[in-house]
């Protein structure tokens, strides 16, 4: 509860800035006792995160044998060297990652407390959290398991806010020279920093679902239109890009207002686009942030408005290129635009129209989104699409100017073969221009090294018009929170390891191969009924596919919290409903207190939720921080190639028989439990490896003999069909002969014989002495 | 571009740099000196092109002829096995390195650390971080690359070569274990 | 006023924490207006910022080609290349500075939470802020001038508290891939976290004057003890490092009430020491970060304890060589050690004297202190001084080993002749050596490079034993805050630029050749009445001087914010007292209105206060925060050589007549100015030419000619003395021929002839419309 | 230590490196190919032993044969008055870095922009983080260094050179340039 009062006349004085808030008033309902953590500091859950990392040690491979942070510096760290302050290589390395993490639980946050800020500002403090109406009671699982706190309106999330805020500062701290000294200290605040970043995540997204009336939990969130091929060109087109969805709820809430909504294409790329087909189904989604360059380039657009995050830092000069006006409207991204936010939108209209603006500074998203509709309405008519993207003649005429320097591949991420298909291309073969669009990730290097000056991008993509035109996709809505019905029906199964596991695709769009590939594993689990979860970039990335029938993976899986069902959960900060599923089957499903109940949580998680991320064009210092709050879960992520530049992995010692240990809570005894799950964060070489991996990695100590089974026989499986032999680790995964998957038995007898095989318990899971029930012979 | 800039542009390693071979002969005193060599075949090395064949046949007869534990990458054991190689391992290649950076492990055939490791076929950016992880965090073993690309984070790499000499190159490396 | 009731059972239900808070109670004393920045955000101030940018333009020197802070990277920026995320190399380097800064705001932020909740939970909301008694009206001018509060109790500080880390948080966010796209946005959220830092810093020194009653503004503060030469070695030491005083606090109280004080020596390194002494001026400081492993290698301390911040990551390592207990008390820097938070006193001390434990982490500063003084009466006596330090034979010994492959040299910061140091000690000489413990850092890199092992930082250190016993010098206790009556005395003088300037002394101590360049620099500016003020360090190392007669500079100097005064205002946050007392002058001289109105104060002391920052040994990111808060202000910083490793400069245009106009507040014309002051962030190359620079960076516009005059007679002489000549710019620092100093009236009026000079006049000077007083043709 | 190896073991540069001078020649011809060179000296030439003299005594005698304008930062400009060498300007280092990123500047002497810039003596990081504004930012000017060290960041640097030899080629591309 809070109210306030501006000005006061009392005996007392006159008084300013009267502010009453009360923490809560205590209800019938939620009496759960507060546990050890509420609102956790640094080195509250040290002891959780270093036994982690006992089992999972970080494996560091440094981007750079030199520290450059200070101007002691650069110092060389190579071998056992130490630099000028006395740091190491593994402390400076997990240093970096601390960094990365602290920078993208600030980004989560920032965006969060825009969100609240805004919406207290329009709704007031008392504007309830409703994520899912009655299906879900547990409306905020991560904020109650870290805080200790159930917030009931929108108001109550600025208390989080602020010690979240409080958090990250001191995180970001503890990177400043001379300050953390020891790399597992180091990754413990990396851990800190991923939970941090959950409960961001979580504010953020249970602020806009309550306020935008976004799908609330639903399973049938409407499906909406994605690809460059959706966008109705014959309309003005307005393209937002970002991650705060204020100004596109403004543009659309201002072209309804004012009966423009079927006059104008409402385009998004990155997740502005997929919070925005929350708010309204007829937006249509470009794609990830890869798609950016390509879609400014398309000269589609008539208008650019931009508010935050992961939006191309050269997106003004591409969008000149195309004399595409742009909108500024976050004081994150000032780009450098004049600050037109005390003008009369009028007068900023008139400039962009009249090309004196090349773009404008608008920080208030309610004139933005006027200004963005009068300008596209007045712009669209007039100018004429640019021809950016060559013809089919200049394909052929500027890859002739190609030299085979190769300079273009040796910048290109995925060192891709330009040269080779810039010298098809000049002999008008584009087949290999066309397979190049596919694995690209829109990054332009290539053309910034190409010293002939070809804009070898706009080459590739000029060849791909035919697939650019057939990139019309459909895509579940993000359906928000996973209803507690759900968590009922599956907790028991997951638990048990009868539903095999719970994958989530997440992150960013820097693919090794192309999108492609990530609609290929969501499908090939999705098909196998494990749960299969997508958010951000990845869940457009998981739309980009059609069979044979015409349909996307979101039309051939249902959208519900269930074996074999397809969830687009929703954009960036969306995220945290992933993590908080998993956090309501231990407190729904297994009745575990919640409330600052971190450890225990954790340990539940650990043990017994057959979770697994999968990040597999992880880019950005978000996914660095998305990842970490997994792993303080206990949830094990896996990433693709590009992911070993995070510096470090987190990796177990399957061979290490001691480090697979656990409490029998149930005696307090010690007992093996073999190598589940085997690593907390490994980056995978290929789609195969990556598929491999995430199915042995859903196993648990926890796992039934039937769910174990069932796991078992997915992971033989798939590492038959891709290694093309039976895994060598079936001896440290199978406990008792019940194990086995009926249709294996014999090979895997066989495996097991010759490997000195014996039978061991299975034992109630737990790392945490505290979890024993009865304690005999505890050490 | 010269023989010992890095194949990508930006994957400058910093002070410490991979010693080129220059010399076929030199690969192999090095991987005769070794006591225990590895290696490890990458994904793309069944993709990769040499000749009329693919750079996973050339990493096939050296393993045969050095009598060299493999480890496969990725699905890259199915190629072996198409070959009649049955690597010792399959691993990902971050977790063969983290085994490789500790002295105590037994190897990939329990005969004992390996001293030399060899790659070959991985992503370039993957096989710089991993080599890198080696080259900070395991001062036992020493690296060697076989791609036809620099990488600075090995203890030795080839030199940029063109497709000619480096199946020059490989195909020496290959008959001098042969004598 | 705030109160808090934990639970209270009311009609309405149980009330849990109801907190009620009132902005405050107006009272008579302050009716000022509130301005038009409270509270201001990241773009609030943003107009300022580019109008500081247009005439200071950041000149970036990459520290290296690429960035690698994705894994879309790393990418190659060189020339115009752009990265994957489409970022250029200027805006990638002022991301690094925004990063670098916002680290350093966060570390002083975090440090001020620490202290103001330490605080309120000892002391209660109520504890009132006194800084200076009466002689300290405006307690807290910056908090005033930002947040446009004005705080009367340690429990006000908290919606500082809470603002800051909204800010910081916002700050890192935008280093984000794909946030800000312009360099100089992010030149404006650099200053912006600048100033965020500064508030921060005033809150944590008000805080900690307020409560553990430091010298309150006190220009006679006792002159207490440093170097090691000081220490009295037949008693048992402890050794604080670090810069958060809690931990050495309760450490002089626990000896306090224990009867332990003249028993124990409590010695210190970095701002720890500094501020210890402002709380006993018993303790003993040693010295700044560059003493760190010079004095733990003399085996004189028997006990370190360490908090936060400027601490050798490999503390704990040299502490076990010398089998010297070491005690961590800072969630920030755990340093990989157990944490016995948990355990009692007795039990820790058992522990750490049976050497059964290299080290503690104990995160409560009173037990923590409890066990240093425990373990060190224990172990002191026990434990042999150590010898690491080689005796002369060894020093020959070692030396003799080297075989001048110069890679010690090849890793110095300061490129110094370590090889031909030790060719001469093999043979021994060791006058290179002594040389060179003055010039040495202490970082040790030489060592860590050495293929031999030969430890040659305890190599340099052993040849300088006579140094080091002769390190008895004395430093006046920081101060803390200037008083109202000594700006009312001075305020006139320095606005009219009669008192040619304020100097500052601040920050790190990575000098280019050792801190004695730095208490010259504060002599030969005192020798000239300037006022003189020094923090942190840099105040360490302008005491460590003596004259003929055994003066050192604080002895010398008086500690009076006058002419000529030589002030220590204390440690790192003590800082913001310098810009608090640029802004007094504003506020109490010249009665502008402070609250909530940064620009037009910045703009005062930019166009009226002849301040210049000098951070000769500017390191860390704190000192990227500390310079980037004086930029905002218009206050130029100058930094040694090693600070042009900061990535870039903010340098006039002294050639470009057109840079240099202002606004004639009077008449609202542009008035031609001259280059004053001409940078603001610039490297000096050596003392001398910072000297020559500090002087000119002093001249204001606002000079009257009588003050102009002063100022370009300590130009022009210094200019003379070291450069051998006269200034070539003179012509563009005369603006009438009242300006000239006497003495040098010929020569000068024979350069202004030749140069085609004439007269101009002297305006009432603003960058600012706003504050143009009759408003007529202006822009 | 290579002798294109930087002279900080820490100062690597990135892809971008300096052509290393082998010959005084070439050094010469760079000189003699620019319109409009300039000369930075800094402060530790006046302290920088070579041979029988300093390093700024071989400066000037370059400044004064190739009629070069020249910068004296810090306080050596009074080590240049006492050699009869008055210097065109008295500027800090990275002040005159800045003007020459400037393509409209008109140089010390007024007589257009400078295509080449010359620095010796200055600390050796300062010199990396000068060459570094000037190699990112100054695309129409070159630069050059004479100190016996690698540079990475310049257009073209000496090699890590032993005392004699640096004395050899200042000798020589002081007499080359009589000619």
């Amino acid at each position: 509860m809070h109210f306030a009062i501006k000005e006061l006349n009392t005996s007392l004085g006159k008084i300013r800035d009267l502010d009453i808030s009360i923490g809560r008033i205590e209800e019938e309902g939620w009496t759960d006792p507060v546990g050890p953590t509420p609102f956790p500091s640094l080195a509250s859950l040290r002891n959780w995160d270093l036994t982690l990392l006992q089992r999972y040690r970080p494996f560091y491979m440094p981007f750079c044998d030199l520290c450059c942070l200070c101007t002691y510096g650069k110092c060389d760290l190579t071998g056992d060297k130490r630099g000028a302050c006395g740091i190491d290589m593994p402390a400076q390395q997990s240093r970096m990652v601390l960094l990365a993490s602290s920078i993208g639980a600030a980004t989560h946050l920032s965006h969060a407390r825009e969100l609240v800020d805004r919406i207290l500002e329009r709704n007031g403090h008392q504007k309830p959290i409703d994520v899912g109406g009655h299906n879900v009671e547990v409306e905020a699982p991560i904020i109650r398991l870290v805080c200790g706190i159930r917030p009931r309106t929108i108001g109550d999330l600025e208390e989080v806010l602020e010690y979240l805020e409080t958090e990250v500062t001191q995180l970001l701290a503890a990177t400043h020279t001379g300050m953390e000294a020891n790399n597992l200290d180091f990754e413990s605040k990396v851990l800190h920093a991923g939970m941090i970043d959950q409960v961001a995540m979580e504010v953020a997204d249970i602020a806009q679902v309550s306020a935008f009336g976004f799908p609330r939990a639903d399973p049938e969130a409407p499906l909406v239109q994605l690809g460059m091929g959706t966008v109705d060109q014959k309309k003005p087109v307005i393209l937002v890009v970002g991650h705060n969805v204020l100004p596109s709820i403004d543009i659309i809430d201002y072209l309804e207002h004012n009966g423009l909504s079927s006059d104008v294409e409402v385009t998004g790329i990155c997740c502005t686009a997929t919070d925005m087909t929350r708010y309204s189904p007829s937006a249509k989604i470009i794609g990830p942030i890869s798609w950016q360059l390509r879609y400014l380039r398309s000269g589609i657009p008539d208008v650019v408005v931009m508010d935050e995050q992961c939006i191309r830092a050269d997106t003004l000069l591409e969008a000149q290129k195309m004399r595409t006006p742009v909108i500024a409207t976050s004081p994150k991204n000032c780009a450098g635009l004049p600050d037109r936010s005390g003008d009369g939108a009028e007068e900023i209209v008139a400039d962009l129209v009249a090309g004196k603006a090349s773009g404008a500074l608008i920080l208030d998203s309610v004139k933005a989104a006027q200004v963005a509709v009068q300008t596209v309405l007045e712009v669209a008519p007039e100018r004429s699409h640019f021809k950016v993207l060559p013809s089919t003649d200049m394909i052929t005429e500027k890859a002739g100017e190609c030299t085979q320097c190769k300079l273009c591949r040796r910048s290109c991420p995925n060192d891709l073969a330009i040269p080779d298909a810039m010298k098809a291309a000049a002999k008008g073969k584009f087949s290999l221009l066309n397979e190049m669009y596919d694995e690209c990730v829109g990054c332009g290097r290539c053309e910034h090294a190409c010293p002939q000056g070809i804009p070898i991008h706009s080459v590739i993509c000029a060849a791909a018009q035919k697939q650019i035109k057939e990139e019309t996709f459909t895509v579940r809505a993000g359906r928000g929170a996973i209803q507690d019905v759900e968590i009922r029906q599956v907790g028991g199964p997951i638990v048990l390891g009868e539903i095999p596991g719970v994958v989530a695709f997440v992150g960013c769009a820097n693919y090794p191969k192309g999108g492609r590939e990530v609609a290929e594993m969501c499908m090939e689990f999705a098909h196998r009924r494990y749960i299969v979860v997508t958010s951000g970039c990845a869940a457009m990335s998981a739309a980009m596919y059609r069979d044979d029938e015409g349909h996307t993976p979101y039309e051939m899986y249902p959208g519900s919290f269930e074996a074999g069902g397809l969830l687009n959960v929703g954009s960036c900060v969306s995220n945290a409903h992933i993590a908080g599923a998993a956090v309501k089957i231990a407190s729904i499903f297994a009745r575990r207190n919640l409330r600052a109940n971190y450890e225990e949580i954790a340990d539940y998680v650990y043990n017994r939720v057959g979770a697994v991320g999968v990040a597999w064009g992880a880019m950005s210092q978000k996914a660095a921080a998305i990842a970490s709050g997994f792993w303080r879960l206990g949830i094990p992520v896996v990433v693709g190639p590009h992911g070993s530049k995070y510096r470090r992995m987190l990796l177990g010692r399957a061979d290490k028989k001691e480090d697979w240990s656990v409490f029998d809570a149930r005696s307090g005894e010690r007992v093996y439990v073999g190598p589940v799950p085997e690593h907390l964060f490994v980056a995978a070489e290929t789609k195969e490896e990556a598929a491999v991996m995430v199915a042995k990695l859903c196993m648990r100590p926890n796992d039934t003999s039937k769910g174990r089974a069932i796991k078992l026989n997915h992971y033989i499986d798939l590492h038959k069909r891709y290694m093309g032999t039976l895994p060598s680790d079936i001896p440290l995964l199978v406990r008792t002969v019940a194990d086995i998957p009926l249709t294996m038995k014999s090979d895997v007898l066989n495996i097991l014989r010759e490997s000195g095989w014996s039978e061991h318990s299975i034992p109630d899971p737990t790392l945490l002495s505290s979890q024993i029930r009865e304690k005999k012979g505890v050490r | 571009m010269g023989s010992t800039d890095p194949w990508m542009i930006a994957e400058v390693a910093g002070p410490r740099r991979a010693s080129v071979i220059t010399k076929a002969e030199v690969a192999d005193a090095i991987i005769r000196r070794a006591r225990h060599p590895l290696l490890i075949v990458g994904s793309l090395s069944a993709e990769i092109e040499v000749d009329d064949r693919k750079l996973i046949d050339y990493l096939v007869l050296l393993a045969q002829k050095g009598g060299i534990p493999v480890v496969a990458t990725a699905q890259v054991g199915k190629d072996l096995l198409e070959r009649d190689l049955t690597p010792d391992r399959q691993m990902a290649a971050v977790d063969i390195a983290q085994r490789l950076a500790d002295p105590l492990w037994k190897g990939v055939d329990g005969k004992g650390p390996h001293d030399l490791a060899m790659f070959a076929g991985l992503p370039y950016y993957l096989t710089q971080t991993v080599l890198s992880g080696l080259k900070h965090f395991a001062p036992a073993v020493k690296t060697m690359t076989l791609d036809n690309v620099y990488h600075p984070q090995a203890s030795w790499s080839l030199s940029n070569l063109s497709l000619r000499d480096w199946v020059t190159t490989l195909r020496s490396i290959i008959e001098n274990l042969e004598e």
